[in-house]
């Protein structure tokens, strides 16, 4: 085992793996970690914590991930190579797997100017591809960045990377998750998935590379709230492409929050079909009552228990 | 007391500003006392640099007679100067003079009386103005 | 070469109120060819002051000499005299060119007129765009010549994030994605196979900008 | 120092030989008549066609309408006098790949589909390419709506016959002119050219048009004619409606005479041929030549300029010359005199075998220059290019033909400089002065 956490055992064992995100508060206040986990307790197998996602400033992840520990849910710290240089991040590594983070997923960043810092000088001393390269290196050969000094104790990390299919060049897509692979990753999760085609195409690249095999993949959902969160994601947010069927659909729907609901079940259950998925990645912003009503209609529960 | 007399730095296209000039002289139209005119074989030729020097060197407001749009001898001579003529006016903002100080003129070869009645309106709207507080 | 704009007329107003007397020292290299601190937009900026001071009720008087380059110590030191007489120096020239004047002239004010901006090309005339920041160690044989740590706003090494749309960055809408320009580039170029290979960690701190000012040193022309 | 608009003392530059020898880029009609007249003028002419035979657009026209003359006779006789003139060569398949010098030395590199390549030193070019002629969109009505061209093709295929259509008699046709070409008077001539003809053939003809362009030389005659001789003219705001009947075709519009709008009954028009309009458009070869040429394109990539200071077959550039339907579509009888104005001025730019500049003329001081390129891509004129200082410098490696690998400065050639002063008011150095 890489990092005997419940993840990893989850996908060894071949189940359809679950996770889900948990942002941590914009301060101090714990029992807003404590509140969310309470929502998503038994319906995931492990939750994602963000790194001070879309650059706004949040509690450190690696502290979050440790509250969510202590409440009794395996988290998944997330890393950003934004705001940290190396010697940051490998320090940051030692104390998250000496507090028991078991799993780390490894990502550029939003950029920082898209937050409410938009002065700030970015990091960006590695991009995502080299972190996870250096957090596999960390943990197979035992040594910092460089492959000279040796680590004391043992690293033990399930390495997490990211993938959207829906970005440009698209050819360049499954080459990039390849890369990743290639530099150690061991599951990928997606961009939010709204447009099914494009995503079968990018499986059937990735699948042609083989990396289906190496790495478990982890489609992307998010449960839509109303067709305007739609239209504004369509049109705002670059590298999310959202099928006007689907707005359509969002729109004629009585009641929105409903129809994303059930949209979202759909397209889970499609998803499963498809060759090379291994999991799902709910994310559902500011929204994770909902996970408990999502993956019991898609027939995700009771999640496995693996020991 | 004495009304201010403005002093007025008039460029002109040899295609279009100065025949105009001519003209009005040879009408005898009525000109602003206190007016140089310097003649410049396009307006292309103006360099923002001039605009400037002329505000410097004494001038309370710059004219620039030139062709109209699309009927430069050379092509896009006036149009060149359109740009400069704006770069010089943020640069005017920036010292903090009035933007009426600088201006295009478009004219014609007979546009002899249109020629002395901007002169005139110019007077009129530097008198307004005041002198120069930058020469 | 080297781009350059000039700086905000406030504030070069602000640092030159105490002096009656400057210098205003352009170059004749790069920022001539950028529009910035030639002889013509040196003469402009200094119209331009001696208007806004004259309005103040301060007059000021401006000298003005563009030298070739102002970067070579030689061309500096041939404004010995005239930096003899005025009390401050007002240079347009980039970053490098103020330092070479502070350098020789240790009991005279130099203030910067530009703002040094960045290393470009000019893209179409009046228009430059960035394309390298001297990371003193280059991989344009690896990015088919597009250099990603220039321009892409996150230096990604190894590919475009998830903010690369239609061949746009979603930093700034109107720029390219430089991975795009590389993966197409290096499509048509029959490269592709390059952009497999991992980008490994690059060394910002020992061959790079983050320790220091660079050196080079060629024994062999040194005198 | 703003007074100083021109430059101190400076020293005229010695005026430039003009050898007699001339380029024509394009062998239409336009291009043949020059070549043959400035032949006569004791001339060498070189005409590059990039076409595999001399005659160009012309072909597909066969009757002028101010003269009896067959058009086809008449251009086989003047190719004919042009190939067997002394003073005339004649590259065909031939285009200009490159172009540099200036008035009374340029350098033309001439390539032919072959591969081979010619260099030339023409004093003056003269360009002449045409423009290319299309069918307008076709239109609800089958087989019987053809174009202008296709009619004057029929008509002289059945000079001495009646006029058939797929084996048909063609007794009634009507011409319909759209608006694709509003200040174009090409499809009116023609339509009413072609109507006369129609009527003599015992033939009923419409012309049904939004506008007609009479103001050609003679033109107003001619349409005066063709009223006189039966020819109905209907003019229509809404499009008209085509519609095939079984042998004919239906073309409906409102009757215009009435003058309120909801009293105007349709008026019906049954045609064995209905006639249509063409569209005209730049000859894609003239983008690529504006480039080689350094011309400045006109609108739509035709090359007349709107600007009245500029006289009808000038240029941006001195030493070449504009004619014919590259400027803008026209028919035979304009571009032939477009022809007729670029022999006069190029005879008496030629004829003194001396050019000296007579205007104010722009100098760089090369060592103020930054070689920033500036001047060059502003002048309107194409005059200034960069010198290379590598054969100044014995040191410097051997020549590589304008590689940027020497550099000097900017320099304004004095015979193509205007003197309009841009250079000299946009150089970021001061190292250009104006002198008069």
């Amino acid at each position: 085992m890489k990092s005997d956490g419940n993840l990893e055992k989850v996908f060894e064992k071949g189940h359809f793996a679950v996770t889900s995100e948990l942002g941590p508060p914009k301060g101090n206040d714990v029992s807003v970690i404590r509140r969310k986990v309470d929502f998503l307790r038994g319906y995931v197998d492990a939750v994602n914590v963000t790194d001070n996602q879309t650059a706004i400033v949040r509690m450190s992840s690696i502290a979050t991930s440790a509250f969510v520990i202590q409440m009794g849910m395996e988290p998944v710290m997330q890393m950003v190579t934004r705001d940290r240089n190396r010697i940051a991040m490998q320090s940051d590594i030692f104390g998250a797997t000496a507090l028991g983070i078991r799993n780390i997923v490894c990502l550029t960043g939003d950029h920082h100017t898209f937050g409410n810092q938009v002065n700030a000088k970015n990091v960006h001393d590695l991009d995502s591809v080299q972190l996870i390269d250096m957090v596999r290196m960390m943990r197979d050969e035992g040594t910092l960045l460089g492959g000279e000094d040796k680590i004391e104790g043992e690293i033990k990390l399930f390495i997490g990377g990211a993938a959207n299919p829906f970005a440009d060049p698209f050819e360049f897509r499954a080459l990039r998750t390849a890369k990743k692979a290639a530099a150690g990753v061991d599951f990928i999760q997606t961009q939010c998935i709204y447009d099914m085609e494009r995503f079968k195409e990018w499986m059937k690249m990735i699948r042609e590379l083989g990396v289906h095999e190496k790495v478990h993949i982890m489609a992307g959902v998010t449960p839509l709230k109303s067709a305007g969160m739609a239209r504004y994601m369509a049109k705002n947010v670059a590298g999310i492409t959202i099928p006007d069927a689907l707005i359509d659909r969002m729109a004629k729907a009585a009641k929105g929050s409903e129809e994303g609901i059930r949209i979202c079940v759909e397209q889970i259950q499609e998803l499963r079909e498809i060759e090379g998925v291994h999991g799902v990645h709910i994310m559902a912003i500011e929204w994770e009552q909902m996970i408990s009503k999502i993956t019991e209609m898609a027939g995700l529960l009771p999640r496995p228990q693996v020991e | 007391m004495s009304i201010f007399d403005p002093k007025i730095v008039a460029f002109c296209c040899e295609q279009s500003g100065v025949p105009a000039a001519e003209m009005a002289k040879t009408l005898k139209l009525k000109m602003p006392d206190h007016l140089e005119l310097v003649p410049v074989p396009c307006s292309g030729r103006i360099e923002t640099l001039y605009l400037l020097k002329a505000l410097e060197s004494g001038a309370d407001g710059v004219v620039v007679f030139a062709c109209y749009e699309e009927n430069c001898r050379y092509l896009h001579g006036n149009v060149r100067l359109k740009g400069r003529v704006g770069y010089a006016k943020q640069i005017m903002a920036k010292i903090g003079l009035e933007g009426e100080r600088l201006e295009i003129f478009h004219v014609a070869t007979n546009s002899g009386v249109k020629f002395t009645e901007i002169l005139m309106q110019k007077v009129d709207q530097l008198r307004q103005l005041g002198p120069n507080p930058a020469k | 070469m080297i781009k350059a704009e000039q700086k905000p007329f406030e504030e070069i107003l602000e640092y030159l109120a105490p002096y009656g007397k400057i210098l205003l020292s352009g170059c004749g290299a790069c920022v001539t060819v950028c529009h910035a601190g030639g002889e013509k937009d040196g003469a402009l900026l200094a119209s331009a002051l001696r208007m806004a001071r004259q309005k103040m009720g301060k007059p000021i008087e401006i000298l003005e000499s563009t030298p070739a380059r102002q970067c070579e110590p030689e061309f500096a030191q041939e404004l010995t005299d005239t930096i003899g007489k005025v009390e401050a120096v007002l240079s347009v020239s980039c970053g490098v060119g103020v330092q070479t004047l502070a350098r020789y002239f240790p009991a005279t004010q130099i203030f910067p007129g530009v703002n040094t901006t960045f290393m470009g090309e000019t893209v179409a005339h009046g228009v430059w765009e960035e394309r390298c920041q001297t990371c003193g160690n280059c991989i344009l044989e690896k990015t088919a010549g597009i250099c990603p740590i220039a321009r892409c706003a996150k230096q990604l090494l190894n590919g475009p994030c998830g903010g690369s749309s239609k061949g746009k960055c979603e930093i700034k809408r109107e720029t390219d994605c430089a991975w795009q320009l590389i993966y197409d580039r290096s499509k048509s170029l029959g490269q592709l196979h390059r952009l497999s290979a991992i980008i490994p960690a690059k060394q910002w701190g020992v061959e790079s900008r983050d320790s220091g000012p660079r050196r080079i040193v060629r024994e062999d022309l040194k005198v | 120092m703003y007074q100083t608009v021109y430059g101190g003392k400076y020293a005229a530059p010695a005026p430039i030989n003009l050898k007699p020898e001339v380029l024509i880029i394009g062998g239409g009609v336009v291009g043949i008549t020059i070549a043959r007249e400035l032949a006569r003028e004791g001339m060498q002419v070189v005409i590059a066609e990039n076409g595999e035979s001399l005659g160009g657009g012309i072909r597909h026209l066969h009757f002028f309408y101010d003269r009896p003359t067959d058009v086809q006779q008449w251009l086989d006789d003047m190719i004919a006098a042009v190939e067997s003139a002394g003073n005339i060569i004649v590259h065909k398949g031939a285009q200009l790949k490159r172009l540099d010098g200036h008035l009374g030395c340029f350098q033309a590199l001439i390539r032919t589909r072959d591969g081979g390549e010619t260099v030339l030193s023409p004093s003056v070019l003269v360009l002449a390419t045409g423009c290319i002629t299309r069918p307008s969109a076709a239109m609800n009505g089958g087989d019987r709506v053809i174009g202008l061209s296709e009619m004057e093709k029929l008509l002289a295929g059945s000079r001495d016959v009646s006029l058939a259509w797929k084996g048909q008699p063609v007794e009634t046709v009507t011409y319909l002119l759209d608006r694709t070409n509003d200040d174009i008077k090409i499809d009116t001539v023609n339509a009413v050219k072609q109507s006369l003809i129609l009527q003599e053939k015992g033939c009923r003809v419409a012309v049904v048009a939004r506008d007609l362009k009479v103001s050609a030389s003679g033109m107003e005659r001619l349409y005066r004619r063709a009223r006189e001789k039966g020819v109905l003219f209907f003019k229509y705001d809404e499009p008209p409606v085509l519609s095939p009947t079984d042998d004919r075709v239906s073309v409906e519009l409102q009757d215009m005479t009435i003058l309120r709008k909801e009293e105007r009954d349709t008026v019906s028009l049954l045609s064995d041929l209905v006639v249509t309009g063409e569209t005209f458009a730049a000859d894609p070869i003239a983008e690529e030549l504006c480039r080689v040429m350094k011309l400045r394109p006109g609108t739509n990539g035709m090359l007349m300029d709107d600007n009245p200071q500029l006289q009808r077959v000038l240029s941006n550039r001195r030493g070449i010359f504009l004619a014919g339907a590259c400027r803008f579509p026209q028919i035979v009888t304009e571009s032939l005199s477009e022809a007729h104005a670029v022999v006069q001025e190029v005879t008496a730019l030629l004829h003194p075998g001396v050019y000296a500049p007579a205007n104010p003329v722009a100098e760089v001081d090369p060592r103020k220059c930054a070689v920033c390129y500036t001047c060059v891509r502003l002048c309107p004129h194409a005059a200034i290019g960069m010198e290379k200082h590598g054969e100044r410098n014995v040191y410097a490696a051997p020549a590589v033909e304008n590689d940027g690998t020497l550099w000097g400065a900017a320099r304004i050639e004095p015979v193509a400089c205007f003197g309009c002063g841009i250079c000299v008011a946009e150089c970021p150095a001061r190292a250009i002065t104006l002198y008069q």
